[in-house]
């Protein structure tokens, strides 16, 4: 979390390997085992074994989504609808100020109790998943599409473009990422724009280096070097071929990582620098909320039960995506 | 071949992160650069200054020199080993870094030292095992993946100092200071390396050598001890560098919420007054520490997998 | 880490941290909170606002009052052996002005000095460029604390580090971020008039330890980790005063409250009629009631009450009305309402920029938002917006882009109101009038009140000047900073200063009593 | 050779009705429906059958490793002397079965060892769980077994991961772990899959050696011509079943079950049995459509080298000088053993290689000199079909798009007026393959693996070429697929006159189909010539070698054959009924299988059963190389 953010958790592209184009097939599996495991098979794996009894095959049967999915599936929908339209749930606007009921522990008129400004803390819960979620998604989509076209560009920009954008990604790595949100922030300023981008930049490089490993796969492929015998220019190869092959990988590892980004996001908040006062950001409301959790319990928990379960939920319905993706691609044969 | 290329590549790798470092530096100058505001009335903090005063102070820090000559100048002390002055705190950067180091230091390695250690126990007790106990791990993994570290401390904090005083509330110096922030910070790392040690350690169960070590009649224990374990060990490395790295450069939130002393409050502080000097040397520090951790990551998947010990780079 | 095992050492927790401990380089609260163990000044404030001689003897001012001599005290010696002489006071007034010591504050206070002579080895004649009725205030501050003259020459790299002075304690330790250590200074008999005991300290050492986190600073004192904390959380009274082992001491500091600056000079607020209605839209009896549960005052002028010539006069002028308010924005043109319910005029709504620096002002957000939230209820929007101090000290110093910013302002002196809206205190000229108000009525109060040593004659113009800033509603003050401190029941004899900072001098550990 | 006296051997594993079913999100699969089997001391039991036929599953539930979730019934599953019931046997119970009563070999030899670990290590570990010996004398012991296992240099290789090793000594060091406890029944699931043929001959003596010691073998094979050098019986599996049982002279001279024929015929076909007489009839046919055509040079590679620079910054040669000239219409098969630079030859004929030396011209233009952007327009003229089709498709498109891509623009009327006739185009080359109109809409993984084939060989025939390049457009197919797929190429050859330059480490394919064959190894080639003269008269040593490794079934005499195919009667266990005689007698056999590749048996003249026996004369042993590591 905080300190965890920064980096896509186990993203670092073909892994520990600085440099690497060709990477052996170790190397790619420790930087696959590292929760991403999206899919990026070594291209030269021989295939020894005939038909589809390698064991591994049998992972790719879907199972049917357990209790957990379903459960997880019902908390990301009640998030949704917080996010999408809080009126719904909230029992009154976030920040109406109550001073004479500040600091009431949870009771029928406030569910989740009042915070020191006698606002009610279940309200500002709800309409906190506004923020949170868009901080979350906005800062992955942003490390997606920067990730992406930095990626991209390595792969096809030639030896010395690409030796030059693994360096950076290199540097930007070696910043630990929430040091690198700060830094953004400071140039920035702070608000929930610029700590999306700044979360965001933070996990780029991390994604670069992701799509940089699965466009090299890629362009090691039967069906790019099928596409060059026919004569098709490298552009559109590139185009047609390469890219829209390299994303879903990255795109399964992005709903996973929406998770950290959510929490690198309330971190972000927690020191003060995320969406602005009187935004209930759950992260925030935490932060702001600390110095009274032994008036009202309710101020210390709540916001932190809500990240939590919103993060565990997207983890379940994440990793449950990434599962069946993995069977579709690593093991076709299913 | 197999003898031959390590030096080699130790050299490669270590000339990669004095590279890898000049870059971080640099983008910290530049980042720094880019802030708005003038940095010399920034770093003299709120209280107005007199026109003349400020621009003496301009003058005396070098900000009337134009930018790239100011860069050349940081260079030069770079490489020399020298990292400055402090804008604000007037004490030596060097001083100053080596001064939060050491608690720095202490929690990285006890936090991680202690997540390392439960995400063992976890993940070799589950692995490929029963349902129940995996689930219940699983759980857990997830549980402690997803709540924000601010959090858990703030909890743990209310309950284990507050309540129970079982601990020091604040920075405390000795070992009893350190319990619960490395808790905290291991807490949130413990679910990670756990479940990337457990996938991967399944994964390698699935594979056709345990199978063949389970037909020659070796139990579930010797099986994930003796081959699955090794098999997870290297993404586990490989996340625990960037962990360590990460946590090298210090953990600002879990310093914050524990009041302790360490480099990312340091350099949080140092970013905010545009102490240029700090934020680089913390950097610069960090940096280092963050790619020799590299070179030591890849040098441990050597040791742990023979085949990359001939690939080289 | 238990109580005992510090033997007769203090542990004082706090929130903030020196960056350098050269008093004449820092301005931080908490510089002087440490400094004034390690220094001692030529003279010290009495409670009732008069000076009494400490370092210095005796002194006298020259009839146009721009002429101080001093007459030094002798037998001081400093702690690195340096006996104390009137070339201590020059070198450290000139330390002070000296633009190579990046005087953040101390310069500023004595912005009136031009020179100093030494006739000999304990007389000292300071020459200032203008009367100062507030000079002797300022050498009586920590920040003017006298420092070695060897110090100053010989350790120029070190003095944040290794500050050298004559006061009770010395330091021996700094670990950054962590924890200061001071220990007695055997050799103390300089103690100034107002202490409770002459030689020196009873506490062997001293031991300031940083504790940010407000209930961590809490939990230490309630755990027995320190002995005592600064800066309570307001919210913590309740429970500090539920335990039975536990004291709490409370000072008003002097100088300007908290104090939302206006800008008057463009935007809406350039309007007389806008200020009074922001003034009268926020209940802040309420809010600063609730918010610091009772421990703090809502402020209602520019200087607080245990400041020197406040004036009990403007309390009340102000009160929460939202009526009014309503009726004066209404008069004011601001007739219009968007769809959140803010007031429009001319297609522009009535939105109040007020930037503030998360390190510097977050504690106070709390109060904002209410402000915030009670303000939109007249329809004003008041965007409290977190910036990067850069950005902030952009605005401040431009005065543009902002309608509002807060600060306060410690010192047991009413001319700190010039500092803040005398009209040539701009930016530029090293104050803090940001907004470059102009006020010839405000400006002759203020001259009167600093050239003025009579005290009737100071109070009255002091008191103009602080009923013009409230009838123009020239700033919005909210509430009076408190110095709360917080001991075991072992502490024993903990005062504050002038300027609302406790003294360790006199204080001993003992048994609970 | 025949079990005669198999009632006088010691009984050691009896299997009666054996079950195996796995639930799966569609009910559940029957992998194993009542398999009934015997094994005896020093008798070797073969099992045989297609892909997916059960075999493993059944060796596996022996052992309790049937697979997560397996359901294992069996009306009797029991080892002897001393007796124990499998049924019976849980949890830790199989401890003591794995690896002392019963050693398995698995299937995957290449990944069966742990790669962080060495083979010594292995090795021990097996001795170790059984405490077979103190722990004093692992070591010691390891090596011994090593030695059995007929691994040279066991000191060396004991201390050796295995990816340093070969394939055969992997494959050797693993049934050196299977047979660390000296189990009295060894089971080796298709030891010798995924080896060289020099390799494969190695395996097999050392399994014979250890059924001579007295082990009981069981041999798992798809391949009936591996399992005849061992086997005393074979077993024929399909979809679950035992189809067919016997003893192995038997079974391969007179199958009685239409299934076990069809499995003979791909054999046989697959291990190239018989002279160049396809090859030369292919040949010939090619010579009538081509005609004059045919001398006519189509792809001139000169002296062409290629060097890649290893991790240690050497550069290691993968091609050197090799030249060769494919002229209009002919095939010209590659062969020689993994890393010979077969693949490197083939990438630096497309033009995806640059070469460092020679030069290599398509149809009489310089080609590999030339800049990309030039070779672009004559690319279509010089096709790939690879070895993995899977691999081969953008897994996103439609078989519509796969080959829609390679048609050339279309000519006269760009707009969208020609899309009706690109579809046509597109339904005659999928005719052209043997696949139906509605095959369009299918993506990559709709499709089965003969059809994929199919799909990427009209890929490359759609701009019209004038060579193909296939690189082991067969061995990722299954046997019975492999033949389908050769005699698309057949007859595409003979239809088309596409000139093939067809490479494969299976001699037999290459054999098969191939007018002129060059032989690699280490980058060179070894020798070249008419696909007969090197096939009958290998001048090299290498070549010899290659040939003599080629595991056979000895080749009966036609009479022999017509008379078990009469006599035989049937000997299947499981629920087929016998094919009626009739049907089966006229034209059985490996020898007539080969001669008409395309037909089904009996269209083809029963012609030449006139035979390997030269090729059964090589230099009999050659030693293992490690594998190199790249
Ligand atoms: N663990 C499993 N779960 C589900 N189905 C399985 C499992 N293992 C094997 N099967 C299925 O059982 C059937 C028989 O598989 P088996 O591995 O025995 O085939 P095989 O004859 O050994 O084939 P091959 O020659 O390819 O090795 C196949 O359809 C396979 O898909
Ligand atoms: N891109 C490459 N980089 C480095 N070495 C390579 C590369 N491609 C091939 N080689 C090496 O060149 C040699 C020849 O390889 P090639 O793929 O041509 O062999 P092959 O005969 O096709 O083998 P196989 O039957 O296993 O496919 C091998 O040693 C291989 O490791
Ligand atoms: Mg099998
Ligand atoms: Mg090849």
């Amino acid at each position: 979390m905080t300190d965890r953010l920064p980096v896509p958790i186990g993203s670092r592209g073909e892994g520990p390997a600085m440099t690497a184009a060709k990477s052996e097939t170790a190397v790619q599996d420790a930087a696959t085992g590292a929760r991403e495991r999206t899919g990026a098979v070594s291209p030269d794996r021989r295939a020894p074994s005939r038909g589809g009894t390698r064991p591994a095959a049998r992972r790719a049967v879907p199972r049917l989504p357990g209790a957990g999915t379903v459960i997880a599936s019902l908390v990301l929908a009640v998030v949704a609808v917080a996010a999408v339209w809080p009126e719904l749930l909230a029992l009154r606007a976030p920040d109406q100020v109550d001073p004479v009921h500040a600091l009431q522990g949870p009771d029928g008129a406030h569910p989740f109790g009042t915070d020191q400004l006698g606002r009610d803390v279940f309200s500002r819960v709800v309409h906190g998943a506004r923020l949170t979620i868009t901080l979350g998604l906005g800062s992955v989509v942003v490390a997606v599409v920067a990730g992406t076209l930095l990626g991209l560009l390595a792969v096809a920009g030639g030896r010395v473009l690409d030796e030059v954008v693994m360096r950076v990604t290199d540097v930007l790595m070696a910043f630990p990422g929430l040091l690198l949100a700060l830094l953004v922030v400071a140039v920035l300023g702070p608000g929930t724009t610029n700590a999306m981008i700044a979360i965001g930049a933070a996990s780029a490089p991390g994604f670069a280096r992701l799509v940089r490993g699965q466009a090299l796969v890629v362009r090691e492929s039967g069906y790019v070097q099928a596409a060059v015998v026919l004569g098709l220019p490298r552009f559109s190869v590139f185009l047609r071929h390469v890219v829209p092959n390299s994303l879903p990988p990255v795109l399964v590892f992005a709903t996973v990582h929406t998770g950290s980004a959510i929490i690198a996001g309330s971190s972000l908040s927690f020191l003060g620098l995320g969406p602005q006062a009187p935004a209930p950001e759950w992260g925030a409301m935490l932060s702001e909320g600390r110095d009274y959790v032994d008036l009202s319990w309710g101020l210390g928990v709540f916001p932190g039960l809500a990240v939590t379960a919103t993060v565990v939920a997207i983890n379940v319905v994440g990793t449950r995506l990434r599962r069946r993706f993995e069977g579709r691609t690593t093991h076709g044969e299913h | 071949m197999t003898t031959a290329s390590p030096v080699r590549w130790l050299a490669r790798r270590l000339l990669l992160a004095v590279l890898v470092v000049f870059g971080s530096a640099t983008a910290a100058f530049l980042a720094m650069e880019l802030t708005p505001g003038d940095p010399v009335r920034t770093l003299l903090g709120t209280t107005p200054q007199t026109a003349e005063a400020t621009e003496r102070i301009r003058h005396d820090l070098g900000f009337d020199r134009p930018l790239l000559v100011r860069y050349g100048l940081f260079l030069g002390r770079l490489v020399t080993g020298d990292l400055g002055t402090s804008y604000q705190l007037q004490e030596p950067v060097r001083s100053l870094v080596t001064g939060q180091l050491w608690s720095t230091v202490t929690l990285a390695l006890a936090a991680f030292t202690l997540a390392l250690a439960g995400a063992l126990v976890l993940a070799v007790l589950t692995a490929g095992g029963r349902r129940l106990p995996r689930r219940i791990a699983g759980f857990f993994d997830l549980l402690t993946i997803s709540a924000p570290a601010f959090w858990i401390g703030v909890l743990l904090l209310t309950v284990f100092s507050f309540r129970l005083r079982l601990f020091p509330a604040a920075g405390g110096t000795g070992l009893s200071g350190l319990v619960l922030p490395a808790v905290t910070l291991a807490l949130s790392m413990v679910g990670t390396l756990s479940q990337v040690l457990r996938e991967a350690m399944e994964r390698s169960l699935e594979e056709p050598f345990a199978l063949s070590a389970k037909a020659r009649g070796t139990g579930l224990l010797g099986l994930r001890l003796r081959h699955a374990l090794r098999h997870g060990l290297i993404p586990l490395v490989t996340l625990s560098g960037w962990t360590l790295g990460a946590l090298l450069s210090g953990a600002v939130v879990i310093e914050t919420v524990f009041s302790r002393p360490g480099l990312g409050r340091v350099l949080a502080t140092a970013i905010t007054s545009r102490d240029l000097p700090v934020v680089t040397g913390v950097v610069v520090v960090s940096a280092a520490a963050f790619a020799l951790i590299t070179v030591a990551v890849d040098a441990l998947y050597r040791i742990i997998d023979p085949r990359l010990r001939e690939v080289g780079t | 880490d238990t109580p005992r095992s510090r033997g007769n050492v203090l542990t004082y927790g706090i929130d903030q941290q020196p960056d350098c401990l050269d008093p004449q380089v820092s301005p931080l609260d908490v510089t002087a909170l440490v400094d004034r163990n390690l220094f001692d000044s030529l003279v010290e404030m009495a409670p009732d606002g008069h000076f009494r001689p400490w370092l210095a003897e005796r002194w006298s001012v020259s009839a146009d009052g721009r002429t101080y001599t001093f007459r030094v005290r002798d037998g001081v010696t400093f702690h690195d052996g340096t006996p104390f002489t009137a070339h201590a006071v020059k070198a450290t007034l000139d330390h002070a002005v000296d633009p190579r010591t990046k005087s953040q504050y101390a310069a500023s206070l004595i912005s009136s000095y031009r020179s100093s002579r030494v006739v000999d080895a304990s007389t000292v004649v300071v020459r200032l460029s203008r009367p100062d009725s507030a000079f002797l205030q300022a050498l009586s501050t920590a920040y003017l604390g006298i420092q070695s003259p060897t110090s100053l020459r010989e350790n120029t790299g070190n003095l944040c580090t290794e500050p050298v002075g004559s006061g009770p304690f010395r330091l021996t330790g700094w670990a950054r971020n962590r924890s200061l250590e001071m220990e007695r200074n055997p050799d103390y008999r300089w103690a100034p008039p107002g202490a409770r005991h002459s030689g020196p300290a009873h506490l062997d050492g001293l031991v300031v330890q940083f504790i940010t986190e407000g209930t961590a600073r809490f939990g230490a004192l309630a755990t027995g980790q320190v002995d005592a904390i600064g800066n309570v959380p307001p919210a913590k009274i309740g429970a500090l005063k539920a335990s039975g082992q536990l004291r709490h001491l409370r000072a008003e500091s002097p100088g300007v409250p908290n104090t939302v600056f206006l800008n008057t000079r463009s935007g809406p607020l350039a309007d007389e009629r806008v200020r009074k209605a922001l003034l009268r839209s926020v209940d802040l009896d309420q809010l600063v009631d609730t918010l610091y549960f009772g421990r703090y005052s809502r402020a209602w002028g520019a200087l607080t009450p245990t400041t020197p010539y406040y004036s009990a006069s403007v309390e009340g002028r102000a009160p929460y009305d939202p009526d009014e308010a309503a009726r004066l924005l209404d008069a004011a043109g601001w007739t219009g309402r968007d769809s959140r319910g803010i007031r429009v005029k001319d297609g522009r709504p009535l939105a109040l920029r007020w930037p503030y620096i998360q390190e510097v002002h977050g504690k106070m957000s709390a109060l904002a938002q209410g402000m915030q939230a009670q303000a939109k209820q007249v329809g004003i929007d008041l965007r409290w917006t977190s910036v990067d101090a850069g950005a902030f000290i952009q605005k401040t110093d431009s005065g543009r882009g902002l309608e509002m910013f807060s600060a306060s302002f410690v010192r047991a002196e009413p001319d700190i109101l010039r500092y803040w809206f005398g009209s040539r205190m701009t930016i530029a000229n090293g104050g803090g009038n940001v907004f470059h108000l102009d006020d010839p009525v405000l400006d002759r109060a203020l001259a009167d009140g600093a050239a003025a040593s009579d005290p009737q004659a100071r109070a009255a113009a002091y008191a103009r000047a602080q009923q013009r800033l409230v009838d123009r509603a020239l700033a919005l003050p909210t509430y009076v900073p408190v110095s709360l401190v917080g001991t075991s029941d072992r502490v024993h004899g903990l005062r504050f200063e002038p300027n609302a900072y406790p003294l360790f001098y006199d204080v001993r550990l003992g048994d609970p009593r | 050779m025949a079990n005669t006296d198999a009632t006088a051997r010691r009984r050691l594993l009896t299997v009666e009705d054996l079950r195996v079913a796995f639930p799966t999100r569609h009910g559940t699969t029957d992998a194993v429906r009542g398999v009934s089997l015997t094994v005896d001391a020093g008798e070797c039991l073969a099992v045989v059958g297609e892909s997916g036929s059960g075999k493993s599953v059944t060796a596996r539930a022996l052992l309790g490793l049937a697979g997560p979730g397996a359901r294992v019934r069996a009306g009797r599953m029991s080892l002897h002397d001393p007796d124990l019931d499998l049924t019976e046997v849980r949890g830790r119970g199989w401890r003591d079965v794995r690896g002392r009563r019963i050693g398995l070999v698995l299937q995957d030899a290449l990944t069966s060892l742990d790669p962080l670990r060495t083979v010594g290590a292995e090795v021990a570990e097996a001795l170790r769980n059984h405490r077979v010996v103190p722990r004093s004398r692992l070591a010691e012991r390891s090596l011994s077994l090593l030695e059995e296992a007929r691994v040279p240099e066991p000191g060396l290789r004991a201390r050796q991961y295995p990816h340093q090793l070969s394939g055969g000594l992997r494959q050797r060091a693993l049934i050196a772990t299977a047979l660390a406890a000296a189990p009295p029944l060894l089971i080796a699931d298709e030891p010798t899959t995924a080896l060289d043929v020099t390799v494969q001959a190695r395996i097999l003596d050392l399994l014979a050696a250890r059924k001579e010691a007295g082990t009981g073998v069981l041999l798992i094979s798809h391949d009936l011509s591996v399992v005849a050098r061992l086997a005393d019986r074979i077993a024929v599996m399909r979809h679950g079943e035992i189809v067919e049982e016997g003893p192995a002279a038997r079974l391969l001279h007179a199958p009685s079950h239409p299934y076990t024929r069809r499995l003979l015929e791909a054999a046989a076909r697959h291990t190239g049995h018989t002279s160049a007489s396809g090859g030369r009839d292919l040949a010939a046919a090619a010579d009538e459509a081509g005609a004059g055509a045919a001398e006519r040079p189509v792809l001139e590679v000169s002296g062409v080298g290629k060097s890649f620079t290893g991790p240690d910054g050497r550069a290691r040669p993968a091609v050197r000088d090799v030249s060769f000239t494919l002229h209009a219409g002919e095939t010209l098969g590659i062969v020689g053993e993994s890393g010979s630079g077969k693949t490197t030859s083939a990438q630096l004929a497309l033009g995806l290689l640059a070469p460092d030396t020679g030069s290599v011209r398509l149809l009489g233009q310089p080609w590999s000199q030339r800049p990309e952007r030039e070779r672009r327009p004559l690319r279509r003229r010089i096709q790939l079909v690879q070895q993995d089709p899977l691999g081969s498709f953008d897994p996103r498109y439609t078989v519509e798009r796969i080959i829609g891509e390679a048609l050339p623009p279309s000519g006269g009327a760009p707009g969208r007026g020609s899309a009706r006739e690109r579809r046509a185009r597109l339904v005659e080359l999928l005719t052209l393959v043997g696949l139906e109109e509605e095959m369009l809409d299918r993506r990559p993984r709709q499709m089965s693996g003969g059809q994929r084939q199919r799909v990427a060989v009209a890929r490359a025939l759609a701009p019209g070429p004038d060579v193909i390049v296939c690189d082991e457009p067969v061995s990722a197919l299954d046997v019975s697929v492999q033949a389908q797929i050769l005699d698309l190429f057949a007859d595409l050859r003979r239809r088309l006159g596409v000139a093939l330059l067809f490479i494969s480490h299976d001699l037999g394919v290459v054999h098969h189909i191939s007018d002129r064959v060059l032989v690699m190894r280490d980058g060179e080639v070894v020798e070249s010539g008419a696909v007969g003269d090197v096939f009958r008269r290998p001048a090299h040593p290498y070549t010899r070698e290659l040939l003599a490794a080629l595991p056979r079934s000895s080749p009966p005499p036609a009479e022999a054959l017509a008379a078990a195919g009469t006599t035989a009667g049937p000997t299947a266990h499981a629920g087929e009924t016998a094919a009626p005689v009739a049907r089966t007698a006229h034209a059985v056999g490996p020898a007539t299988a080969l001669v008409a590749p395309a037909a089904r048996a009996g269209d083809g003249p029963a012609d030449a059963a006139g035979s390997t026996a030269d090729v059964a004369e090589g230099p009999a042993s050659a030693v293992d190389r490690p594998a190199a590591t790249p």
